[in-house]
């Protein structure tokens, strides 16, 4: 509430207060209206499809920790059952989205514009979808806030939105709310899912949102629904009548007005601080599907365990939404909506704006997935050659948080970090207004994310230097330590020699191999000798290799290295057997001693193959 | 007379502006000049010896007094274009006679054919590997700075210089290396 | 003022590979002086006389012989001095002996060459401010022999007048078509001879004769030398494949 | 801190008495010769505007100061008288043209004793060059054409450029410039001619060495 | 099978440089053809000329920077420069005026500095300065509208002009100024409304008895009024098209008849008043396609708002006070000047971050 301090004096924030209550909706700059394209999807139900017969669970599919997998290989898990435990820091566990066999933990390309692998849980169904044990709660209104948060992240749920930031999380954080805001906007085109998941669950939705006003405690709760719903509106509508505190408000169908920061601007006028969230201005939102999650998981004690996923774009035979389950694979889906591939097709995960085409379709819906786009050829226009950018503004005109896109653009070119950070590149949403209105076609959103990541690394570098440094003068100081120590002790050792030699010369060996005995310091002396001797022996040797490999060619090189290698092993054991020091742990046998220098002749050898083959 | 006049005004100008210019020599004088350390906190810190130099600070130092900027392989062009901005004078490419700028590496010591012979231990500047004589040892990836100077001394040459492995979070959005031939013929029509 | 500009890599480059002899420090300030380091095309100084009289080849010789003579004088003059004069005031006697240069060359272009005089007017008392004399003061002369500050005084000031000179030549072709218009007032009546008329304007593109034109003239200047700079670095990048021996940070 | 401070504003000092006696001394030195400088480079304009034979003084010292608005500045303007054997010949009078298109236009106006122009010289000027300055005698003729003329009076409509129908060429591109310096000679003819006799009689009063600027 | 990896977003409005460009060029037909109308065929031969020199240029230029060119050249944005150039010279000027007019913006303005987008200065403007001040006598000789002349020189007689600065009858473009000068009808050069006021005003003149002159009847001069009417339809038709906002040549027109205005009011015998201001001279086709130009001029629309208003501002101050009679170009430089720091100042608060207060 410290910021809506800042935004309003006392009186505009009561007047405020009124106005958010009235209904009256405010303006956010910028933003644009591309083609909607619903049609395609949201003519028809959700649809339920069996499970698939392979899941892919990846740990982590929310911002934060990965949990520890629960599972081994070749276990077999039943529906709900949860496969790994919450890691630390509000960590969330998967569950096993149908019953089956685990084939495999390993890593898998993820759900990533990257696709970089994972760790992912492989899960054979068995086709039986057999439930574990539920715990629905009759009467949640009987448990506290806290209770039901913990039962929320054990369930799994993370914002359903897109971003899939944890819900319970969410929830958790304190303070004095004005409103819970339930997003169902979803501005994004082609996207259906909360559109088809208001119109057929509007029920769910609100015993949902009347848990999470339970949770936080907030009275009032605003649902939020773009005017290019008609349906939807009219579901949620119905549902709400009767219902104290409950208010549906109807936006203007205008692109990135489901943005979380852009609808709270619309919603209530107010700023989100950078670097805040909702709650400092007094507010809370949840996406409408996460309302509907957190219903089944409370009222039917069911963990997060599908989710509705629009499959759309034309070259899809039958388009529409589907009640999808966690791991799916991307190809499962896309087939049985009719896919018709064609060469260096797009396939999108997400809405055309903010989505990210997939390298390959081997990838699983994770939670925060809610479309895949797979248009045809010519249905969206891709970007072509990046010409100059003629500043022209058009950019910063739809730029929804007020940026300066080519302000960014040249800067982030220039890798200008102070300046990205001076014109506040860390709020761009990366909604893509500015690319998808600019006239030279600059990937700008992808210049930003370069940029991002460009600075998230040098930050960490940035770090690591300053460890490194830290460790380095450690070192230093550590090494100046030890000389001055071991210069004490060898006056100390000259001494006791000297002393020794006036008393008896016989004993001034054993003194000697007493000051060895330190580990850190100097190495002991006699495997120093030894080792020093075996390689010397090994140097020997290889440089007859590479003589005989110039000579030959290289791969003889390798082949010769065998016998020689054998020799000098039992050489070197020689040589260990010769010197009984210390480490007695280190002597198992004349195994390890025959690794040791087969190792070394090894890389000899390689090194002489290396350099015969140069 | 006036060119007397004239030779007078300037000499005692000239010798009030003296004394105020010893005062002020005296009065404002300033002790140390900070800018290594400046210097010294842009440098990637991994003591890697490329540059010339025993260490990221000794060649601060020599940065301060005129040594070129473009002799850190580590840092790259972005840390020379920031000392280039810090000490005002022009960015240059990298002199790739002390290295080339590489992708970030962690030294990884294959342990089956660590001797125990600790001489990567001595060589290590940060102290990242761990190890005692006749012990195998282990490099902690999070603490190397990935200067490589354990790989020489090692006799049986057991060290590597890995790619740093980086998960989705720390991907920089370089789209064209997506691997994308990967499981392409999964999707049957 | 430009310590850290001048003497750059050339300087270095030049002493590394030779002994210090006299001939090669003389052979290393005529390059800086006339190129590398030269203190119109590359320390940018003096901008102000520069692209105000470059009208005609005329007064950029005058006022570029003026500049080199405070120039010689004031580094001689610097470098003789240069012992006796505590860091604090180096500034100030600098600037002294500066200033008296050049009023001493003001008098006397004023009782030699009056109608130069007339046509470089405001310029010849701003040599003062020309950072190019006190740049050089600062950075050479008050370091070195008096014989080789006189050497890089001269070198520096042709440098800069051949720069002058040569946006003169390039002004006053493009804008009237002439060369050494009006060389009689620097040189004498004998010099009217001097006049070439390469082609006869109608009308002079006042472009050029304006100071617009010092200003665009200028960036071609710096720009054709940039230009061959980097055509002779591309040429030499081939042969200069040296290795740096790399230090070790510890002991190994 | 004293004997450092000492030491500073002695060198100082020192070497500030050395420039100024340097500078001193050169400029007792080259006095002359500017001064010579200064007076030749007027007396070649005047020489050229007023032939040899009209005079046998010194017109660089027979010059008296006057002060008219007739000139067109509020400054004394000098005006130069020649004569032979004692009997006045022609003046030269410095006169301004306030209206120039950029600024005063500084002229040097010659007649004879009977009210002719001997000459026009543009002394100084900031016109557009390429345009107005085609007054100076270098860049054109134009100038000349004011030799041999007389007016007739304030109202003279010969004395105008061509386009407003007087006797006046004037330039292509531009008519302000020709315009404020036919308008500048007319009044200062007017004006010498009215007081000649007065200025004739005037005491040589110059003592500066001749002012160009 | 592998597929296609982009960057989000995946769909584009597809509004490109070049469409934007073709969008300007079409609404200035409307002033070329006024101004064809009133000031004969030299402006065509102009427009003809310039767009000529524009493409040999900007293909030069792209080739020595080893660009492709031929994406380049169909930004279309050479074309613009180069029509807005030859608009606005004198449509008798010598055939090399204008090509060494087009020449200089292209590869100086334009291409030394980075080429498109890249440029400081407005390039046509920069050309037009560059021609005003090298070439004064070619640039102040313009045409009698054609209500004066009564009828247009021949296209024959034009391009004669043009190449020779003679007609076939031997007359060039001053003498038949002379000559007009004297008559005032049967002659085909002559000043400029603005210049025509500038110079009875340096006269002694009244603005009134100036405005006595057959050049003024209607609004603001014959011929140029309708010319800047059409450039305003064009303008208009920019906006409508939304190719450009309503800031730009809000702010200049509304700062140029404030200052107006407030001049007539304060010296109304030598102040021209709004009605010349706005509907004379290059007025129109200065706000809607000079200071409209996006790469030179200010970014954000408050940003756009001052730059434009300082353009208002810098012309009203150079016709009254300053060296020139029109000054469109000289303003629109010297607020390009100023773009960087309007910029800095006027830069929008981002989301979420305090409103910056003004100190």
């Amino acid at each position: 509430m410290s910021s809506l301090v800042h935004q309003f004096s006392h009186e505009d924030l009561l007047r405020n207060r009124d106005d958010i209550a009235a209904g009256k909706l405010w303006q956010f700059p910028g933003g644009i209206h591309p083609p909607q394209r619903k049609e395609l999807a949201n003519k028809t139900a959700i649809r339920r499809l069996p499970p698939p017969s392979r899941l892919l669970i990846p740990f982590k599919q929310h911002i934060g920790q990965p949990g520890t997998v629960l599972v081994q290989e070749g276990d077999h898990v039943l529906k709900g059952q949860p496969l790994t435990a919450p890691g630390p820091n509000s960590g969330l566990p998967v569950h096993a989205p149908t019953s089956g066999r685990i084939k495999r933990i390993g890593e898998h390309p993820s759900a990533h514009p990257s696709a970089l692998p994972v760790a992912t849980i492989e899960l054979l169904s068995d086709g039986e979808d057999e439930w574990a044990e539920k715990h629905p709660i009759a009467d949640y209104t009987a448990l506290s806030s806290s209770e039901l948060i913990a039962l929320i992240a054990e369930a799994g749920i993370a914002g359903l939105g897109g971003a899939a930031f944890p819900t319970a999380q969410k929830l958790a954080a304190d303070g004095q709310l004005d409103y819970l805001i339930i997003n169902g906007v979803e501005c994004e085109p082609y996207i259906v899912s909360d559109d088809r998941l208001m119109r057929e669950h509007a029920a769910g939705i609100v015993r949902g949102i009347r848990i999470l006003q339970h949770i936080s405690g907030v009275k009032n709760v605003l649902i939020a629904i773009e005017d290019n719903k008609p349906e939807a509106i009219r579901a949620m509508q119905d549902a709400c009548s009767g219902t104290e505190n409950l208010a549906v408000r109807i936006v203007p169908t205008r692109y990135p007005s489901g943005g979380e920061r852009q609808l709270i601007q619309l919603l209530t006028g107010r700023e989100v601080p950078a670097n805040g969230l909702p709650k400092d201005v007094g507010l809370l939102m949840q996406n409408v599907g996460t309302a509907y999650a957190v219903y089944r998981a409370i009222i039917l004690g069911e963990p997060l365990l599908e989710r509705v996923i629009t499959l759309t774009g034309e070259a899809l035979q039958q388009p529409g939404t589907v009640w999808a389950m966690l791991g799916t694979p991307v190809d499962t889906l896309l087939k049985q909506a009719g896919y018709v591939p064609y060469p260096n097709a797009r396939v999108i995960m997400g809405g055309p704006m903010m989505g990210f085409t997939l390298p390959t379709l081997d990838v699983p819906i994770v939670k925060g997935s809610n479309c895949i786009l797979a248009p045809a050829k010519r249905e969206l226009p891709a970007s072509t050659t990046e010409m100059a950018c003629i500043r022209c503004g058009a950019c910063a005109d739809v730029c929804p948080a007020s940026l300066l896109p080519q302000q960014l653009y040249w800067l982030a070119r220039d890798h200008d970090h102070d300046g990205l950070r001076e014109h506040h590149l860390a709020d761009c949403i990366e909604c893509g207004a500015c690319a998808y209105v600019c006239p030279s076609e600059i990937p700008l959103v992808h210049y930003y994310r370069q940029a991002k990541a460009d600075m998230r690394e040098q930050y960490i570098e940035k770090q690591k230097a300053e460890i490194a440094k830290e460790r380095f003068e450690a070192r230093k100081a550590r090494l100046e330590r030890e000389k001055q120590e071991r210069l004490e002790r060898h006056e100390r050792a000259a001494e006791a020699r000297k002393r020794a030699l006036a008393e008896r010369e016989a004993k001034a060996a054993e003194t000697a191999s007493a000051s060895g005995s330190d580990t850190t310091g100097e190495p002991n002396k006699p495997a120093n000798d030894r080792v020093a001797a075996a390689i010397a022996r090994a140097k020997a040797k290889k440089a007859e290799q590479q003589k005989a490999a110039q000579a030959t060619e290289n791969p003889e090189g390798q082949a010769d290295a065998k016998p020689e290698a054998q020799t000098e092993s039992s050489n070197s054991a020689e040589a260990l057997k010769a010197s009984p020091d210390e480490a007695p742990e280190n002597d198992p046998g004349n195994d390890k001693k025959a690794r040791i220098a087969a190792a070394v002749a090894r890389a000899k050898a390689k090194k002489a193959a290396q350099q015969g083959s140069d | 007379m006036s060119m007397v006049a004239g030779i007078i005004a300037l000499a005692v100008l000239a010798l009030a502006f003296g004394l105020l210019l010893g005062f002020a020599a005296v009065r404002f004088r300033v002790e140390k000049d900070p800018i290594v350390e400046q210097i010294d906190s842009l440098l990637p810190q991994t003591q890697c010896g490329q540059c010339g130099y025993p260490g990221c600070r000794p060649y601060a130092e020599a940065i301060a007094n005129g040594d070129d900027i473009n002799k850190c392989p580590p840092g790259g062009q972005s840390t020379i274009e920031q000392l280039a901005d810090l000490m005002g004078r022009e960015a240059k490419p990298l002199d790739d006679a002390h290295g080339v700028e590489d992708v970030k590496k962690v030294a990884y010591i294959r342990e089956d054919e660590c001797i125990g012979c600790t001489k990567c231990i001595q060589a290590c500047p940060v102290d990242a590997i761990l190890g005692a004589t006749k012990q195998m040892h282990t490099v902690i990836a999070d603490e190397c700075t990935g200067c490589d100077l354990c790989v020489e001394p090692c006799p049986v040459d057991c060290i590597d210089m890995i790619e740093l492995q980086q998960g989705p979070e720390r991907w920089k959005w370089d789209l064209e290396q997506i691997p994308v031939t990967q499981l392409a013929t999964e999707v049957k029509s | 003022m430009s310590e850290s500009i001048a003497d750059t890599d050339v300087a270095d480059e030049a002493s590394a590979e030779t002994t210090n002899g006299r001939f090669d420090e003389v052979r290393t300030l005529t390059q800086n002086g006339l190129w590398s380091n030269n203190p119109a095309l590359v320390q940018l100084l003096g901008l102000c006389p520069l692209l105000a009289v470059s009208g005609t080849v005329t007064n950029a010789l005058g006022l570029g012989i003026a500049t080199m003579l405070v120039l010689i004088g004031s580094n001689v003059t610097v470098s003789l001095v240069r012992n006796f004069v505590p860091s604090e005031i180096r500034i100030p006697v600098f600037v002294m002996v500066i200033a008296t240069f050049v009023t001493l060359i003001e008098l006397f272009m004023n009782a030699f060459t009056y109608g130069l005089f007339m046509a470089l007017g405001i310029f010849i008392p701003l040599i003062v401010t020309n950072c190019a004399i006190i740049g050089r003061a600062e950075a050479y002369a008050s370091k070195n022999n008096w014989q080789l500050s006189a050497i890089d005084g001269f070198m520096m000031g042709l440098g800069f007048t051949l720069v002058l000179v040569l946006l003169g030549a390039m002004r006053e072709i493009i804008g009237q078509g002439t060369l050494f218009d009006g060389a009689e007032l620097l040189l004498g009546d004998w010099a009217t001879v001097l006049r070439i008329e390469l082609f006869a304007v109608d009308y002079p593109l006042l472009l050029a004769v304006l100071p617009p034109g010092a200003f665009i003239g200028m960036g071609f200047i710096i720009a054709g030398k940039n230009w061959i700079d980097h055509k002779r670095e591309q040429r030499n990048q081939t042969d200069s494949v040296k290795k740096v021996e790399r230090a070790r940070v510890t002991s190994a | 801190m004293m004997t450092q401070m000492r030491r500073n504003g002695l060198i100082l000092a020192a070497f500030a008495l050395v420039s100024t006696i340097l500078v001193m001394t050169t400029q007792w030195l080259t006095e002359d010769r500017i001064a010579e400088q200064q007076r030749s480079e007027l007396m070649t304009t005047l020489n050229s505007l007023i032939p040899p034979a009209l005079h046998d003084n010194d017109l660089y010292a027979d010059c008296t100061l006057v002060t008219a608005d007739e000139l067109g500045l509020s400054e004394p303007q000098p005006v130069y008288r020649s004569r032979r054997e004692g009997q006045p010949t022609a003046l030269a009078l410095r006169t301004t043209a306030p209206d120039g298109y950029s600024g005063n236009i500084h002229l040097l106006v010659a007649l004879n004793d009977n009210g002719t122009l001997l000459g026009v010289r543009a002394l100084s000027h900031r016109e557009t060059p390429g345009l107005g300055d085609k007054i100076e005698v270098r860049r054109s003729d134009w100038i000349h054409s004011f030799q041999g003329q007389q007016v007739r009076g304030a109202d003279d409509p010969r004395w105008d450029v061509q386009r407003n129908g007087g006797m006046f060429d004037a330039f292509a591109g531009a008519t302000i410039t020709p315009r404020a310096v036919v308008n500048a000679v007319q009044r200062t003819l007017l004006y010498a001619t009215e007081h000649q006799q007065q200025l004739f009689n005037a005491s040589a009063n110059c003592s500066q060495s001749g002012d160009m600027q | 099978m592998s597929f296609y990896i982009a960057s989000s977003p995946h769909t584009r409005q597809r509004r490109t440089t070049a469409r934007l460009m073709q969008l300007v060029i079409v609404a200035l037909i409307p002033g070329i053809l006024a101004q064809w109308y009133f000031f004969g065929w030299g402006v065509i031969l102009q427009l003809l000329l310039a767009v000529t020199t524009a493409y040999a240029t900007e293909s030069l230029c792209l080739h020595a920077r080893e660009r492709s060119s031929l994406s380049a050249l169909r930004d279309n944005t050479a074309l613009v420069t180069a029509m807005l150039l030859a608009v606005s010279i004198p449509p008798l000027a010598p055939w090399w005026v204008i090509v060494i007019g087009v020449a200089f913006s292209i590869i100086v303005v334009k291409h030394l500095y980075g080429g498109v987008g890249q440029n400081l200065f407005n390039p046509a403007m920069a050309g037009y300065v560059v021609l005003l001040i090298s070439f004064p006598l070619q640039m102040s000789s313009w045409v009698a509208p054609v209500e004066l002349t009564g009828q247009h020189l021949s296209l024959f007689e034009s391009i004669h002009l043009m190449l020779f600065q003679y007609t076939s009858e031997g007359y060039s473009v001053e003498q038949m100024r002379m000559v007009a000068s004297g008559t005032g009808l049967d002659a085909v050069a002559m000043a400029t409304p603005l210049d025509h006021i500038r110079t009875d005003l340096s006269q002694g003149l009244t603005l009134s008895e100036s405005l006595q002159a057959p050049l003024f009847s209607g609004l603001a001069g014959l011929g140029w009024q309708w010319v800047n009417l059409a450039y305003l339809l064009g303008g208009l038709f920019l906006l409508q098209q939304r190719v450009i906002q309503w800031h730009i040549p809000a702010a200049l027109l509304a700062s140029l008849a404030l200052l107006a205005a407030l001049g007539t009011l304060l010296a109304p015998d030598q102040l021209p008043g709004m009605d010349i201001h706005l509907f004379s001279g290059g007025t129109m086709l200065a706000a809607f396609f000079i200071a409209t130009d996006p790469v030179s001029a200010a970014t954000s629309n408050r940003g756009r708002l001052v730059y434009a208003a300082l353009i208002g501002l810098i012309i009203y101050l150079i016709r009254s006070f300053g060296g020139y009679p029109d000054a469109i170009a000289f303003a629109v430089l010297l607020a390009n000047m100023c773009v960087p720091i309007i910029d800095k100042y006027t830069r929008p608060t981002t989301y979420g971050h305090p409103r910056r207060k003004l100190q």
